[in-house]
């Protein structure tokens, strides 16, 4: 990271990813987690967006990351709502909870020792090595560490410093699947509403397992949305059916930039 | 007060060095025993604090080493100006944190704690020479594993990873536990939250 | 008899110097007379040797700096000897070899290409008299810039540095260096070099 990214902003506060809004909320606002508008958010997401004269990809897609993990959290809320409970996905639902507790205190806990490990940074700070070495009489006893060396072997060193480093492949993990999807649902539903004109929101989510799924369906929903490609339109309040409508003109062009920006891999 | 010559030869090769000095090679350069070493460079360190001295003998990163005095980093702040690593932001010290204790581990592990991707800081610490790659991961992605260095506990100022608090003081109180809790109910039905964990455990 | 502020001030700054301390940049941090910096000096060198210390506060071209006692130098070579191994380390190789292609470098331009801090790398060139500060440059750090000794061209074999194994036209990675560079200098373009020595110093 060359230069730092500009960190996204909430009304004011700035987080650093969905763990940190999360702890802020909750241990400075006391609030509960199921009381935040959503609506909120992504107002203000989109309103920052709109202000920056080039998207700041790293930041973007961390945010998606904390709208993804709201609309999680408020869909384990609404779900039960539904009049037969499964008692499976009821314990599942305390199971996860209880999992994003301890990450929670797990991130916490890092946080405060991380200030710690900064005060001890600090003190040292105050000290500083000697670093001069032996003086001049003792240069002589060093040995001809080159001997043996050809120029060659030089200039095959300098080739292998200067080569280009290999990407680190980073392995899998349940962030980082949420954050791929994404790029592919973007893809998916583009096609499947410019397909249609018009289709509800339910028939983009039909046939999916994965509740984490229909979530990544509905920030690809958003994304369109912004990029004005389709309309979203709910007649009769929550829980009423929601119709997708395409607004573009039915070239992959348009698409292409966000899918392309949600790749993008910092 | 006149030294003799195991303090003598002490002073003088940590003076020559430009690492911090295992005490094991003094051992063995001086011909004593170890625990004399240590004797030694305790009771010169102690002695130098007691004379005033401008500088200390510091025992850092498993070794002996000269250091300037914290009183006077107002002089030497403005000398070595530019050897001085600039201050690591927030992000980067948590995750630096999570590699000291957590170590060795992959960065797919530290993003899944923080929650977000680490791979701009981990550049940050791997380019300040704080963290470095100590093995791979034994499974199909061969993933690369991290642990920190030396020169991470020479800005820390430790002997060793011994030295680094003990996460387990760290871990959140009970209020900091109950409010997340309470973040995280269910909300309007009553229901309560079933505990099935306590708050997260120190690290081995 | 202990010491005042200006002798431990001074005490703290020769321990940390890379290089000999010129007494008048002593006397500006520490704001006395350079008059005073000598005469302090020279006492606390005297006292070094009275308390019969390992160092000494040794007057050289350039300053003052802190070295080994000449009694001990049996135990200095010894370790000076017992910690080089007899081959360079292959990161100590690489940024070798490019200070050799990329001279008159900065740190943080060998840092930028190999990808990781080389301080202790650089050290350690110094220090077997392959590499030596050639020049500063121009800009506010004023950072040292580093070029190769005619030490190292003596023991390759080299009359001079047109000798070097040419990299070619169309090597991969120069352009990937290049665009290393531009990224660093990006700011302060056109900002030329000032050169305080010529390009192959003997060591000093």
């Amino acid at each position: 990271m060359a230069t730092p990214a500009k960190p996204y902003e909430v009304q004011t506060a700035v987080f650093e990813g969905p763990f940190d809004l999360l702890l802020h909320l909750i241990l400075e606002h006391r609030v509960e987690l199921f009381e935040v508008r959503l609506n909120d958010i992504v107002a203000a997401y989109l309103a920052h967006m709109d202000t920056l004269e080039h998207l700041e990809l790293e930041v973007a897609s961390e945010f998606l990351l904390v709208a993804a993990t709201l609309v999680e959290l408020k869909a384990r809320r609404l779900l039960p709502d539904e009049a037969d409970i499964d008692l499976d996905e009821e314990l599942g639902l305390w199971e996860e909870r209880d999992l994003l507790l301890s990450r929670l205190l797990e991130c916490k806990t890092f946080k405060d020792v991380a200030r710690v490990l900064d005060a001890h940074v600090v003190a040292a700070a105050r000290s500083s090595p000697r670093v001069a070495g032996p003086d001049d009489r003792y240069v002589g006893l060093v040995p001809d560490v080159l001997v043996g060396i050809a120029p060659e072997a030089l200039r095959a060193a300098y080739l292998r410093a200067t080569a280009p480093k290999p990407v680190p492949v980073v392995s899998v993990d349940h962030v980082t699947v949420v954050r791929a999807s994404v790029a592919d649902a973007i893809t998916e539903v583009a096609d499947e509403v410019r397909r249609t004109g018009r289709v509800t929101f339910r028939t983009l989510v039909a046939g999916l397992a994965e509740r984490v799924e229909v979530v990544v369906r509905f920030l690809a929903v958003l994304e369109l949305v912004k990029a004005g490609l389709v309309d979203v339109d709910q007649q009769g309040g929550s829980f009423a059916t929601i119709l997708v409508t395409w607004l573009g003109d039915g070239v992959d062009a348009e698409v292409a930039p966000l899918v392309a920006a949600d790749r993008y891999d910092g | 007060m006149s030294l003799d010559d195991a303090d003598r030869a002490i002073e003088a090769l940590v003076m020559v060095a430009e690492d911090p000095v295992d005490p094991q090679l003094l051992a063995q350069l001086i011909e004593i025993p170890v625990s004399e070493v240590e004797r030694r460079c305790a009771d010169l360190s102690a002695r130098y604090e007691a004379e005033r001295r401008g500088f200390t003998l510091a025992r850092v990163a498993g070794g002996y080493r000269y250091q300037s005095h914290a009183d006077l980093a107002p002089y030497v702040e403005r000398f070595v100006i530019g050897r001085q690593s600039a201050r690591l932001s927030p992000a980067a010290l948590e995750t630096l944190a999570i590699v000291a204790y957590k170590q060795p581990i992959s960065r797919a592990q530290m993003t899944a704690i923080r929650g977000v991707d680490v791979d701009g800081v981990v550049r940050t610490l791997l380019h300040r020479g704080l963290v470095a790659e100590v093995a791979r991961d034994g499974g199909p992605g061969q993933a690369v594993l991290y642990g920190t260095t030396r020169a991470f506990l020479e800005q820390l100022g430790l002997d060793s990873l011994a030295e680094l608090p003990p996460l387990g003081e760290h871990v959140p109180g009970a209020d900091v536990v109950e409010a997340l809790e309470n973040g995280l109910r269910a909300g309007d039905d009553g229901r309560e939250l079933r505990k099935t964990r306590g708050p997260i455990a120190p690290p081995a």
